[in-house]
């Protein structure tokens, strides 16, 4: 999809690089902000290299007419304030003939591994031109340059450093100049690069990180209670709401371990309050022995799990949805739960809202499956509408005649009593138990109760938001997380060739829904399952608990590099191809 | 319990579920000491929760009429720290038995002690894990054999009493099962105290530890009262007989709250931060 | 299954009982030995109530003259030494008209649970009887008539007790005049429930437990160090081991926790020695982290999973096969390991040496499916033959340049430096790597070693071990572990039937071997798929990595009662009648 | 490495991996340290095995040409205990942070110092958690804003050597990474000392924790020399002001040896006791 006119586009990618320090980070989130205020929509993604501080480092951007989940296949510039191992991004900044490098000449040569794509040199001596203006920094020179790339309005930009400098104000006026210094620089490069108009009519936009948002999520479906341990890429998640919780009445402790975390935040929702935790890979395994308590004893929780390359430590940093098996079967004992992947940085908030609404209502816990791309990358979206979906626990009212808290009911949902609640007093129990909570051995009980906890997840009416399903045709695209932004531009890519592809975009893995997805599939010959990972963990999900049609692809690989909407859009012509209609 | 008179008699902090302790366990009396401590303190018993892990011990919360919550093995004092902090107005009493809190628990143990939040940890030390018929435990003598320790553990035994200490716990005693009214007073006292307090108590393993018989004859009050000073406390306890029953330490730290905000506000308040 | 001839029986089953204290397990201990000496084979389960102690007990004992794995469907005989609470059992001792409850009239009449199965009741004064025998006790009488009722020879119940007594030899003849006492009081029931002659040839037999044998298979195996945290059912395992592996030069140590007990076992492994762990579903989900570190270092490990009730703390004493999906899925990132599960008492040792082997050869943890039925029942086997299959690591030889420890190699296993050996140190790492070892977060890095440990897994030939696959026709009973037993059964009484069903008996859970399954279903158009468990966790891994045939069914329960041998006659018979050839 | 006479210069303890660390970083120090502490004990490399959790701090065996075990977080003492115990002619020193010792792996710490197998234990403490960008670990002052405790934890810390000396470690010191040759000797003595030896390192964080560059000022030399009475060092130890370097405990505790059988048996000479 190399893209060569310049007609204005609708959407560009441009990687602004240096090594630490250099502010290209600070540069991209101001040009994230110019973009978000004059009415386009966008994403940046951090990566930086492996040293703690310091290293290389890259804000990746994508800025487009209409609201995106993924990167693009190819950026169309990178703008390097220095080289110094920036060769090390070349693959998550693929370049083509028709991209960019700009590069600083005081800086040396662009690194072999981008000039081979044939893309265009430009030299921008941002060191210099900055060094010219007392006060200002080669960051801005390269803000300000793609800016003008992009054709991102000089106030906007001006506007949004004003405000982030706030008590510096006496910066502003050097700053401004090397915006404008690098504007001048770009605007030889005419118009290949400009951005269409924004949308006209707008409702408010949002600037949010997919942790922020499944925080905030948490917070609107009720969650007043979070305890918590450190880790990447789930910590900005609980730095998120340890000011805000307490704002609203809520609680959020750091624990010793996960196992404390998660064993907290049991007993907090024992005492009725909804309470979450969050973390990743590492942290979950922890977590498997008291998410099976949760289970048995019937104590709502949820767990975002903000899905990095696995297995053991593996990959901190970056992005892959291998978690998948361990969310869905990682518990001993038959143990049915809630898991739930919300699709985009915006569905990070609806999802984790909802999770929190399914888990109070059905009394298990639910897990999150997020990913390190969705919640360390910030976008411009859509404020995300409330819905209004807050968690709500069957209680039991006081004084109710031989209370039984594990009483087997149609829905296999029981009237839970809160501590408080006089004459209802009974013992939670990760032990077997009788509809009165009394540890047996029994079989008859074993059946009833595991029935129960079965059914109550089963029999729910979970609604349309089981999972987004859009387009026509003979073929689907089955998916979840953050694959399904490539998978939804993929399958539009296919339709400009003339090809018809659904998408199938799955938010609630478990409990499955095998009817509903029969009924999505309707008149579907040709499956496409595309998942980040090696393994082919949700491909394996689907076999295991879904008839599927009899031709199914499978396209996947690991991380730390996205699943791109070429790779997808490949698939599905070959898809067509092979059994032509 | 809708009568709040006999509510505050001992008896009617009993459930009627029938322990499955064996007979003669000193786990019976800590029993019996828990409702009289309840009555004491004076709390309806629907205030009242008892959190627990697993073991022998670990099954006193069905026993109560309080709420309870029997949890999995160690994390007692992860449950009842959060259940604590969420629901500040109930009293929490987290118990256990020495493998649950001492062995497979001793990283909350430590945290416990060192964060202070308003509850009370009462540990039925029986020095063998019972439930799993009977293998040493951290508080095992080293020279006492079992199936998986045929020749003893070899291990000195751990101080929880001294550790508690080191790690900030903000009361300190030890009681004997054998004497319930003593335990009761006791946790009383240590329910009533603020911040963490914790109680360890010698119970008997009659079945895996029938020697323990013998700890009636060893128990007796300390000579002097409660410190408040940890390391005089934890230097009489590590030169006494292990016999040592009473109130140790009693500390005055400052219990543990959680920052709270200072005008409560609603979720849709919180938008601001992300508007464009 | 009713048998009503006199015709002498291949297979009895009978039930000791009593409360806690009378003696009951040290009778069916004896009666088992008994019988072994006089060469029949044999199995003994204990059940108890939930008391720690005291509370009611029962020896579930079946006797045969060929090598059993299951429980019969209904019991001969139930003799009670007392009547306290042994209702309890009625689950576990099905009677039908043709069976025996024997009591004594003094300890009242027998529960009613017994009784509506119009078995017939015969009344033995067993108290009033010892009391004429002082020095005796009732639960010596039972065992006299239980010997005699089967048949087995006074002199081998005599010679077992007499050994049993060691020092107490003056006890001997009043246990002795006891015996000979219930023995007369049972040569009354005539033949009815005689067994037929051992086999008379015969090889050196074993009475052991499968918690003995999955330990003394380990060792055979070469395991050398274990840590370990006491848990029912697998805390046996580990009190043989105690004694047993100083013996042979090893190390045990009891734990602090299960995560120091599988991490201390990969820090051993790393330094040269097979290292194993065993425990149940709540240690076992407690250990996924370090499981996931021997995965990426490529550590060999091996954790016994006793099976039991689940989820969460579940039915600690009862038998389940519900840890399936944990043990196949329960790591997060993409993380292969193999999964091993026995299929008799006797192939615990065989099993458990294996897994030892294919660790150590594979560089990965191995986690083998055992279950508290196996754990802790008794059985009279035949010597399980030694497969002389012990644990050899491919190492690298000392001084070898530029060493490399995660090479990748065809096999996808690399030479594995042990410490002491000069000129190789290089670091274990968690974190994802290069073959030298060192943390990376490539793409290409992270692509290669994924790829590479699974390859060594996939690529690895595992002989004929993979599964036990018997018999011939259009119907197929999939089954694994200690329902194998049962499904065998099942078989050959549909064999009476003149239906045809084959065993398949995975031993080799994971990785999953399409192809040989596929060659053992050849001709197979109809599947049973046999596990005890709720939620089908077998039946869902067989969809996710198997080709089926179409017509799949599916029969399952959770514990605490067992699959019986007449549940699956049923279930092939209804396949059979369901599309009849 | 082949060279023995190289092999016991510090630089021969050295790889050639460039570490990750911020410039400046306390941990370069201990790095620098170790090696000294290798060359004065006089292992050779392939001797030696250093085992850590994760965090900055845990990245330090990679950087050494002895063998390295870089594990799970909290968990360097349990794989340390194993492999030890397996493997007795090996010299094992487990390293790591305050988060990955004092948080997460405190249940080790505390079995591990009561254990008291035949390992040295390094934590480079900084009061934070680096490799997770500025969280407050357990020794982080009460008071200490970050994203995480915006208005500070409002937690005593919590006191490693004292923690340690309760639950029985063998040898006690306290370190400062901007002394490495004093950090090496006292290392040196710590592997060398039988048991388990801990040693606490001040290891300033200079990315979160840039006031920590002062500690340089504030470290001074233990005003009396080591004690073999845990009672009188955990005394001294509360009372000093933190800052004070050098060996504080020697103890004489016996090693634990795990048992071992008398003759050498055959795993075949185990059958008979199951025969019939
Ligand atoms: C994760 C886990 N590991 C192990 C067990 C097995 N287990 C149950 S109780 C227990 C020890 C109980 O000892 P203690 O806490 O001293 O209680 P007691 O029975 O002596 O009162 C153990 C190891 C478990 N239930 N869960
Ligand atoms: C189970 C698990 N939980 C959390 C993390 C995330 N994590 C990595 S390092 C670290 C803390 C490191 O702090 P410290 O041990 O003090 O080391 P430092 O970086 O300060 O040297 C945490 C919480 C993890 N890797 N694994
Ligand atoms: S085993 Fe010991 S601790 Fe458990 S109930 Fe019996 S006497 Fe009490
Ligand atoms: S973040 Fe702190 S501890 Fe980590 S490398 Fe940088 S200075 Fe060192
Ligand atoms: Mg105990
Ligand atoms: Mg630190």
């Amino acid at each position: 999809m190399t893209t060569t006119t310049s007609t204005p586009r609708t959407s560009v990618c441009i990687a602004l690089c240096g090594s630490g320090g250099a502010g290209v980070m600070t540069a991209g989130n101001l040009l994230l902000e110019a973009a978000a205020q004059a009415g386009w929509y966008g994403l940046m993604v951090r990566s930086s290299g492996p040293q703690i501080r310091g290293g290389e480092a890259a804000a990746l951007m994508r800025i487009a007419t209409h609201p995106i989940d993924c990167m693009d296949d190819r950026f169309d510039a990178i703008v390097a304030v220095d080289w110094q191992n920036i060769h090390r991004f070349a693959d998550e900044v693929p370049l083509d003939r028709s991209s960019l490098i700009v590069g600083d000449p005081e800086q040396g040569a662009p690194p072999e591994v981008f000039v081979k794509s044939g893309a265009r040199a430009v030299e921008l001596p941002m060191k210099k031109i900055a060094k010219g203006i007392p006060g200002s920094w080669p960051n801005m020179i390269a803000l300000g340059f793609a800016s003008q790339l992009l054709g991102i309005p000089a106030d906007k930009v001006k506007a949004v450093v004003a405000r982030s400098l706030k008590k510096g104000a006496e910066q502003l006026p050097a700053s401004v100049a090397a915006i404008e210094a690098g504007r001048a620089a770009a605007a030889g490069e005419g118009a290949a690069f400009t951005l269409a108009a924004p949308p006209a009519a707008r409702a408010k936009r949002w600037l949010i990180t997919g942790n922020q948002a499944a925080g905030f999520g948490a917070i609107r479906g009720g969650v007043r209670f979070v305890a918590a341990y450190p880790i990447t890429p789930a910590t900005e998640l609980l730095e998120y709401m340890a000011p805000a919780l307490p704002q609203v009445g809520g609680v959020l402790v750091q624990a010793e371990d996960e196992l404390a975390s998660v064993n907290m935040i049991v007993g907090a929702s024992y005492g009725g309050v909804p309470a979450l935790t969050a973390t990743a890979g590492p942290g979950l395994a922890l977590m498997t022995e008291a998410l099976g308590l949760a289970v048995a004893a019937e104590v709502p929780i949820v767990v975002v799990d903000v899905m990095r390359g696995g297995p053991s430590t593996g990959i901190p940093a970056k992005s892959e949805q291998s978690d998948v098996s361990i969310a869905l079967w990682g518990l001993h004992g038959d143990a049915p739960r809630l898991v739930i992947a919300p699709n985009s940085i915006a569905d990070c908030l609806t999802a984790t809202q909802w999770a929190v609404h399914l888990a109070e209502a059905l009394q298990a816990p639910a897990i999150v499956l997020s990913d390190q791309f969705f919640g360390q990358a910030r976008a411009v979206t859509d404020r995300p509408a409330d819905s209004g979906l807050v968690g709500e626990r069957l209680t039991a009212p006081a004084g109710s005649e031989g209370y039984k808290r594990y009483a087997v009911t149609d829905s296999g949902v029981s009237p839970m009593a809160i501590p408080g609640t006089p004459g209802l007093a009974y013992t939670a129990d990760g032990l077997e138990h009788s509809e009165r909570g009394i540890p047996s051995s029994g079989a008859a009980d074993h059946r009833v109760q595991l029935a129960k906890r079965e059914r109550k997840l089963v029999a729910h009416d979970y609604g349309a938001q089981w999972a987004d399903v859009e387009g026509e045709g003979g073929i689907a695209v089955v998916t979840f997380g953050s694959c399904t932004g490539a998978a939804r531009e993929a399958i539009a890519r296919a339709r400009a060739d003339g090809v018809n592809a659904r998408l199938v975009s799955m938010r609630l893995l478990a409990p499955a829904r095998p009817k509903l997805l029969a009924a999505a599939l309707d008149g579907v010959d040709r499956v496409l399952v595309v998942e980040q990972n090696h393994g082919g963990q949700f491909l394996r999900y689907l076999r295991a608990e879904f008839e599927l049609p009899r031709t199914v692809r499978s396209f996947r690989h690991p991380g730390p590099l996205p699943i791109r909407p070429e790779e997808v859009h490949r698939q599905i012509l070959a898809l067509e191809e092979e059994s032509p209609r | 319990m809708n009568d709040m008179a006999v509510a505050l008699q001992p008896a009617a902090y009993k459930s009627d579920y029938k322990p499955i302790w064996c007979p003669g366990c000193g786990d019976y009396s800590v029993l019996s000491a828990f409702t009289k401590a309840f009555s004491m303190v004076g709390r309806k018993p629907e205030e009242i929760v008892v959190v627990s892990g697993i073991g022998c011990s670990s099954r006193l919360p069905a026993y109560l009429s309080s709420y309870g919550f029997h949890g999995v093995h160690g994390r007692a004092l992860a449950a009842a720290t959060g259940l604590k902090l969420a629901r500040p107005d109930l009293t929490v009493v987290a118990s256990g038995g020495d493998g649950d809190g001492y062995s497979i628990g001793g990283n909350h143990f430590l945290h416990a002690c060192r964060r202070n939040v308003d509850l009370t940890y009462v540990v039925m030390d029986n020095h063998v894990y019972g439930m799993t018929k009977g293998q040493p435990s951290p508080t095992t003598e080293p020279d006492w054999q079992s199936k998986l320790s045929p020749t003893g553990t070899g291990l000195r035994v751990f101080h929880p009493l001294v550790v508690a200490l080191a790690a900030g716990a903000n009361f300190v005693a030890r009681a004997f099962s054998g004497d319930p009214n003593g335990v009761a007073d006791i946790l009383a006292e240590a329910i009533r105290h603020p911040g963490f307090s914790f109680v360890e108590i010698l119970s008997p393993c009659v079945t895996f530890r029938p020697e323990q018989r013998n700890w009636k004859q060893a128990v007796h009050p300390a000579p002097v009262g409660a410190t408040d000073d940890p390391a005089k406390a934890a230097r009489r306890i590590l030169s006494d007989d292990g016999f040592n029953v009473g109130i140790l330490y009693r500390g005055n730290r400052p219990v543990y709250r959680p920052p709270v905000g200072k005008a409560k506000k609603q979720p849709a308040d919180l938008e601001k931060e992300f508007e464009v």
